[in-house]
């Protein structure tokens, strides 16, 4: 084999702290290498060509480049190599840069740690094998998991493109957070308002299969070819005969013993009921655990009084399963809770502001149920407490979030915006009253945000204190609320008659274990990570799955929206052709060798490993052995590490590879 | 139950009435308190605030003496000695190079395993059974305010019992003999501490937001389980009462005192004779609603 | 402790350093430490300012400050800091180094009252009342200080008339020797 | 206690998708780390067979990391639980065989753990340096077939 080195040295990259002269000096004494050049940006046209032209020079066939991660550039290098017609998968990367010159100081030490990785690297290209990449069909279907603002708008987006789309919600309405605000920022438009429009048309488009009430339960397969499982919970109400008349939630006579949690527990609901009017579908869904017919049989009244024979106490969760090519996780954001600490939980809580033991101290979201006209208060600033107007109103900005004791150390990114919000539209309403914030920074980083924030203070006469509260008590109806203002180094007290903690936007409590489901990575918050953050901020590292909105990182609406496009443009490119190409990294059986063991079969992960009977000529079944199904195969290699009789290889990590790449060690 | 048991200066002096009061009840209770043989200061707050390595060694020299008496747990009422042992002993486990400093410097070998426990915890430990068990009064006619203080349930990072900013532990505890316990703000506000001496002004402000917190609350008796508190709470009355005409008394008791009320022992077993505020009038009046009945 | 520092001065932020094993470049000036600090009000600088300084460079500043002197050790700004910066733990060391720096204290009856606390302690291996009221009264020069509350406490048998002498007394005053605390 | 000298050789062998990446957040990050481990890239944790292991001891490593996904988090559905189980039994072997215990350590580190990674390589390498030289490895060599 004649392998070609190629060293880069990423502008000043690499070169700053590498040796990069003497790393193509050593490799050219390598066995094998022919070839061991320098360049100063290996990824440029010049540099490829550089490549090209040392292959067809001097016929190599095989290529080793020192540069960046091979997650960045390996694509294009091997793309360079194939153009000069030898098999892509000849073409090795040594991580050189993420892995050597931005990790140490020292030069010497450096250098001689890249000339160790090239030659891991030659002496596994020297076993490398031709391969070929393998063909699969792609699936034309869209699952998008979570119905808020995100969720709606990627399924808009694809359906409105032409291909098919399954929306699974867990809650009983789509809509999601957006559906609980008042009014947004920055320019006060009713969120109502713009978002039901939204909710219809997904209710109503053709390609739209919308599934309230769902779950996904199991995820199989791969990108291009998911087979889905999606739990359909009972609502106890067949959607197929209700008419959302509404006269069952009217005449049930549960009526104080759930609070509801589209209001954020400041009002009650029904036993059977829909969480807003504007819901959809507008098809209720009964509480099993206040219920009195099941709790006790009795009641029944829903029954009685539904003129389309809806009510079906015996529902049962039913199981769907749906062929899907992409997926599109929305499944946005959960709010901190204030409440106390939930027990074997990293967080501590607030103690010091009550644990949420204060009625009148109340989070964000809580807060925009009181604003809302379609709220508990319909619109009218009072307090939980006793119905009060509050004339001084205190708000508290980062809880949750900037806080590595009790909560997240990330910034939450909006609720400097919400907060902005509120308080302006307290003052809108109470003319008279006082509004003041704590605040460490004002983070307001959006079009025309800072403008917002800067209207509430010149104009609305919020007043903003740069400093973080200590502590809140109760005292003879007040709230005491003890800060110090830091820009003038002075101990502010303020006693309030209402408390409104900008809570932080967190992972959904379920977030891990849906992300287990798919197979797909999520950071220590509980947010679903992505491929690169600049470069590919809404593809998750699992092929075929596209993030959109707060599940994510928290974000407001624009820019969820924005991601829900992006997520949608990311599916409809993998529609783009008929048949997608997947790396042959798959594993392969020796027949001669495997025993028929098939502990292989019990270990993979993908149900790849089929039984292959193996006949003589006569037809008989000499015995049987392990056939891999390539379609299915995922290139994990756990079948490879198991079997006791090494009959079975992962093309690309064989064990001569790693062996190789061991001794190359000394 | 044996237990080893670190008294702390103040325990023979300024707070001679919790040292007596706790080791009237805890032999009440059949727990043996073996003492620390020929232990010193801690060093309490002057130590910390003038050198960390002195702070540590005069802990640690107690530590280790403790040790070598094999004993397993040391019990230490008051919650400044309390919690330079156990700050002693987390800094010493998190630094092996500053263990073997230390170790050079009071010139012995520690093992750094024993448990250091505070009243509340010991308690928790016996068992609010065991006082149920014992108890020979009610007092329900008591409405206490329960004082932490700073320095019992905190720092919180190495004193994992009970929660930093809404503690229950003590209530829970309080409410074992009957007594009533009253919500209130400032259970967990700082007195002063050591500034009682040079700076009484302060302490004077502070103790008195405390005491009036309590009473506000409807509290007509104050229980600590700190001799600084106390002395505050207490001694400073007397100082805060004549700087505000009509400024209501309000006594102050330690937790062992109250419980040793419970378990039928009298003032001057427990020394609630010594106290400046006086208590005595309350307690007549339970023992003898008690009797009538 | 692979990596040493070398190449630079060794300052005030280093010594902090060593003796808190924390970084106050960690603090972000929040400022919920002085918010519930129960002697802010007597202070010269808020607390959060002390660390600021630091930050800064600014040296002087801090160990000047009465602050640093007032501070009661109560643990609440510890254990409410967001950044879990222990701030007590600073003031300690801020303290330690104002004295071995030898700078003017502010707060001189409060540094008379821990000297004399110590002192007791030196001597006899426990605190001695009443030798710590008289080595405070003659250190500070007011001895009218609490006439009205020793008469009652000496009575009471409150404050010791004799010393308690441990029987490690020697070792205790080596441990003092060795901390070079005077 | 410390030995300047010794600059030990280690061998980590990490899956692509949690700690390799991991790695390169670190390196876009710029956070710095000693530099005597070098990364092994296999597909997957479940892919480590314990051979690999000791040939790596064999070959001269003074210490071997192996690091993957979180439990549950594996890319592979189930990649590294088999992973996990086989490491169980392989610790025993390396008892038996009389191979350190410290030489050998199991990580988790995610993708978006790049100071984690950091930590665990610092400390790993730390923790062998203390060891010192591995030198056993001829004797184990001897009473071991190791095939490949
Ligand atoms: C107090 C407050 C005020 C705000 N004000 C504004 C504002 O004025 N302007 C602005 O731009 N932004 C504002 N925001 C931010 C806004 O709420 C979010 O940007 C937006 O809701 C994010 O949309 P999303 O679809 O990503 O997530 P969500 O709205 O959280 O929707 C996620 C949906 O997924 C569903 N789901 C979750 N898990 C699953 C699962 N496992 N399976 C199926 N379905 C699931 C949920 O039920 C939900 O319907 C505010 C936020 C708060 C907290
Ligand atoms: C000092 C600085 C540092 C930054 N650092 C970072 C960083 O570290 N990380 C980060 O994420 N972002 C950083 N950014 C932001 C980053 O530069 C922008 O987000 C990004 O470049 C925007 O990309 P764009 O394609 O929208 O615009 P541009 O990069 O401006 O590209 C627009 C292109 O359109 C061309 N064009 C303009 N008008 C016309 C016309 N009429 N017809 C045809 N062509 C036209 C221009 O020539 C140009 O090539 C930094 C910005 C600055 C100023
Ligand atoms: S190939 Fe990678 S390392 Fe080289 S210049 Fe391009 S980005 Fe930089
Ligand atoms: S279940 Fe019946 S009563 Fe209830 S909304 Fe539907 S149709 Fe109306
Ligand atoms: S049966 Fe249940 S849901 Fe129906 S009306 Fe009665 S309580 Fe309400
Ligand atoms: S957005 Fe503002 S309020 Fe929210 S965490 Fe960031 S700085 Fe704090
Ligand atoms: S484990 Fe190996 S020997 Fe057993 S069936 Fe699979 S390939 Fe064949
Ligand atoms: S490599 Fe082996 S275990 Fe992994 S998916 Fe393929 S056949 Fe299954
Ligand atoms: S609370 Fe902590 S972070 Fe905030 S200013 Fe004080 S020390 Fe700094
Ligand atoms: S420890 Fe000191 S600075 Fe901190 S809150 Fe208490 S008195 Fe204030």
């Amino acid at each position: 084999m004649k392998i070609g080195v190629f060293i880069c040295h990423c502008g000043e990259n690499i070169g700053r702290t590498v040796d990069c002269v003497r790393v193509a000096k050593a490799c050219s004494f390598f066995p094998n290498v022919v070839h061991s050049v320098e360049y100063k940006y290996m990824c440029s046209d010049p540099g490829q060509n550089m490549i090209k032209q040392a292959i067809k020079d001097l016929k190599l066939d095989g290529v080793v480049v020192g540069s960046c991660s091979p997650h960045m550039h390996e694509k294009t290098f091997r793309k360079a190599v194939s153009d000069a017609g030898v098999n892509p998968f000849l073409c090795e990367i040594a991580n050189l840069r993420e892995h050597v010159s931005w990790v140490h100081d020292d030069k010497e030490v450096a250098t001689d740690k890249a000339i160790d990785l090239m030659r891991f690297a030659v002496e596994k290209v020297k076993r490398n094998a031709p391969l070929k990449t393998i063909q699969v069909p792609v699936t034309k279907r869209t699952l998008v998991i979570g119905g808020g603002i995100a969720g709606i708008q990627a399924a808009l987006d694809v359906a409105n493109a032409g291909y098919e789309v399954v929306l699974v919600e867990k809650e009983p309405s789509i809509g999601g957070h957006m559906s609980q605000l008042s009014e947004t920022f920055p320019t006060l438009d009713c969120s109502q308002c713009i978002l039901t429009p939204r909710m219809v048309e997904v209710y109503q488009h053709p390609k739209i299969k919308l599934m309230t009430y769902s779950e996904v339960e199991k995820v199989e397969g791969f990108i291009g070819n998911f087979k889905v499982t999606i739990r359909k919970k009972a609502r106890f109400v067949d959607d197929t005969l209700c008419s959302g008349c509404g006269d069952c939630a009217i005449k049930c006579p549960i009526k104080k013993k759930a609070l509801s949690e589209f209001d954020e527990k400041l009002a009650f609901r029904s036993a059977i009921y829909v969480p807003f009017p504007q819901a959809v579908p507008n098809i209720p869904v009964i509480d099993k655990e206040v219920c009195t017919y099941f709790k006790n049989g009795k009641c029944s009244m829903c029954v009685k009084v539904c003129g389309r024979n809806a009510i079906k106490f015996d529902q049962q969760d039913e199981f769907i399963s749906e062929d899907i090519g992409a997926i599109i996780v929305a499944t946005g954001y959960k709010l901190y809770t204030i409440d106390k600490k939930p027990e074997a939980s990293e967080i501590k809580g607030y103690g010091e502001y009550g644990y949420g033991k204060y009625k009148d101290v109340v989070d964000g979201l809580q807060f925009e149920r009181i604003a809302s006209a379609s709220g508990p208060t319909s619109g009218e600033f009072q307090r939980p407490s006793d119905g009060k107007t509050p004339k001084k109103i205190v708000f508290i900005q980062c809880v949750g979030s900037r806080d590595e004791s009790k909560g997240f150390s990330y910034c939450s990114k909006i609720c400097c915006m919400y907060t902005a919000k509120h308080a302006m539209l307290y003052k809108h309403k109470v003319h008279d009253g006082e509004a003041y914030v704590f605040y460490m920074d004002i983070r307001a980083g959006g079009k025309m945000y800072e403008e917002f924030v800067r209207r509430a203070i010149e104009e609305d006469g919020v007043k903003y204190i740069r400093g973080r509260v200590s502590r809140i008590y109760e005292e003879d109806g007040k709230y005491i609320v003890k800060g110090e203002d830091t820009l003038a180094g002075v101990p502010i007290q303020i006693d309030a008659d209402m408390v409104v903690l900008a809570t932080a936007m967190v992972a959904q409590t379920d977030a891990p274990k849906l992300a287990q489901t798919i197979g797909m990575p999520y950071d220590n918050y509980g947010f679903y990570s992505e491929v690169h953050p600049k470069l590919r901020p809404v593809e998750s590292s699992t092929g075929g799955v596209f993030l959109a909105g707060a599940c994510n990182s928290p974000r407001d609406i624009p820019d969820s929206v924005a991601m829900a496009s992006a997520a949608a443009a990311k599916a409809l490119v993998l529609f783009g052709s008929d048949m997608l190409e997947r790396e042959p990294t798959i594993a392969f059986v020796n027949e001669n060798l495997c025993a028929g063991c098939f502990y292989c079969k019990k270990v993979c992960a993908y149900n790849a490993i089929e039984v292959k009977q193996i006949k003589d000529k006569n037809g008989n079944v000499i015995k049987e052995v392990a056939f891999v199904n390539s379609g299915l195969c995922q290139g994990c290699g756990t079948c490879n590490a198991t079997c006791p009789s090494k009959a079975i290889e992962l093309i690309g990590y064989t064990d001569e590879q790693i062996y190789a790449e061991i001794a190359a060690l000394m | 139950m044996q237990i080893g048991y670190y008294p702390g200066c103040s325990l023979s002096g300024t707070a001679k009435e919790y040292g007596k009061s706790v080791r009237a009840i805890f032999k009440q209770l059949d727990v043996e308190l073996a003492d620390v043989t020929d232990w010193s200061c801690c060093g309490a707050t002057s130590g910390h605030v003038t050198s960390h390595k002195l702070a540590m060694a005069l802990s640690a020299r107690n530590l280790a003496l403790a040790e070598k008496q094999g004993l397993k747990e040391i019990f230490a009422p008051c919650a400044a000695c309390f919690g330079r042992l156990a700050v002693t002993k987390q800094e010493l486990k998190n630094s092996p190079a500053l263990k073997e400093e230390i170790e050079g410097i009071i010139e012995d070998k520690l093992n750094n395993t024993i448990e250091i426990i505070n009243i509340i915890q010991l308690f928790q430990k016996i068992g609010k059974e065991k006082i149920a068990e014992k108890k020979v009064l009610d007092l329900k006619n008591l409405k206490a305010a329960c004082y932490y203080g700073c320095l019992l349930v905190r720092p919180f990072n190495i004193l994992h019992f009970d929660d930093a900013e809404q503690p229950t532990s003590f209530e829970e505890l309080v409410k074992s003999t009957g007594a009533e316990v009253v919500e209130w703000n400032y259970k967990l506000e700082c007195c002063g501490a050591a500034h009682s001496l040079p700076r009484k002004d302060i302490v004077v402000d502070l103790s008195k937001k405390i005491l009036d917190d309590a009473m506000k609350h409807g509290a007509n008796v104050l229980v600590v389980a700190c001799p600084m508190c106390h002395s505050n709470l207490d001694m400073r009355q007397k100082n805060i009462i004549k700087a505000n005409p009509g400024q209501k008394e309000i006594p102050v008791l330690y937790l062992s005192e109250l419980i040793g009320l419970c378990l039928g022992l009298d003032n001057k077993q427990l020394g609630i004779n010594l106290h400046t505020i006086d208590f005595n009038i309350r307690l007549k009046k339970n023992v003898e609603e008690e009797v009538a009945k | 402790m692979s990596h040493q520092t070398t190449n630079h001065t060794r300052t005030m932020t280093d010594d902090i350093k060593d003796i808190t094993s924390q970084n106050p470049d960690i603090c972000y000036q929040c400022g919920k430490c002085s918010a519930g600090c129960p002697v802010r009000n007597y202070m010269d600088e808020a607390p959060n300012l002390i660390v600021r300084y630091i930050q800064l460079g600014l040296y002087d500043k801090a160990v000047n400050s009465s602050t640093i002197w007032l501070c009661a050790g109560c643990l609440t700004c510890t254990t409410r800091c967001p950044k879990n910066f222990e701030l007590a733990a600073f003031m300690d060391a801020l303290r330690e180094i104002a004295l071995k720096k030898g700078i003017k204290i502010k707060e001189k009856a409060i540094l008379k009252f821990h000297k004399a606390f110590l002192k007791q302690i030196k001597n006899h291996g426990r605190s001695y009342e009443l030798g710590l009221i008289r080595d405070y009264k003659l250190t500070t020069g007011d001895l009218m200080a609490d006439v009205d509350a020793a008469p009652d406490m000496l009575l009471k048998g409150k404050i010791g008339i004799f010393p308690h002498n441990i029987k490690g007394k020697e070792s205790i005053k080596r441990i003092f020797e060795k901390t070079e605390v005077k | 206690m410390e030995n300047k000298t010794f600059e030990p050789k280690i061998i980590a062998f990490v899956c692509n998708w949690c700690t390799y990446t991991g790695a390169d957040l670190a390196g876009t990050s710029r956070m710095k780390y000693e530099p005597n481990v070098r990364l092994i890239k296999l597909p997957c944790t479940g892919r480590i067979d314990p051979v690999m292991i000791l040939k790596a001891f064999e070959k001269g490593a003074d210490g071997v990391l192996v690091s993957g996904c979180h439990p549950g988090d594996c890319h592979y559905n189930a990649g590294n639980f088999h992973a996990r189980r086989r490491w169980i039994m392989f610790h025993k072997l390396l008892d038996f065989v009389g191979i350190d215990e410290n030489r050998l350590h199991f990580s988790w580190v995610s993708a978006s753990e790049g100071k984690k990674f950091v930590d665990v390589i610092n400390g790993f390498v730390n923790k062998v340096k203390a060891k010192g030289p591995f030198e056993k490895y001829e004797k184990i060599n001897k009473e071991f077939v190791i095939n490949g």
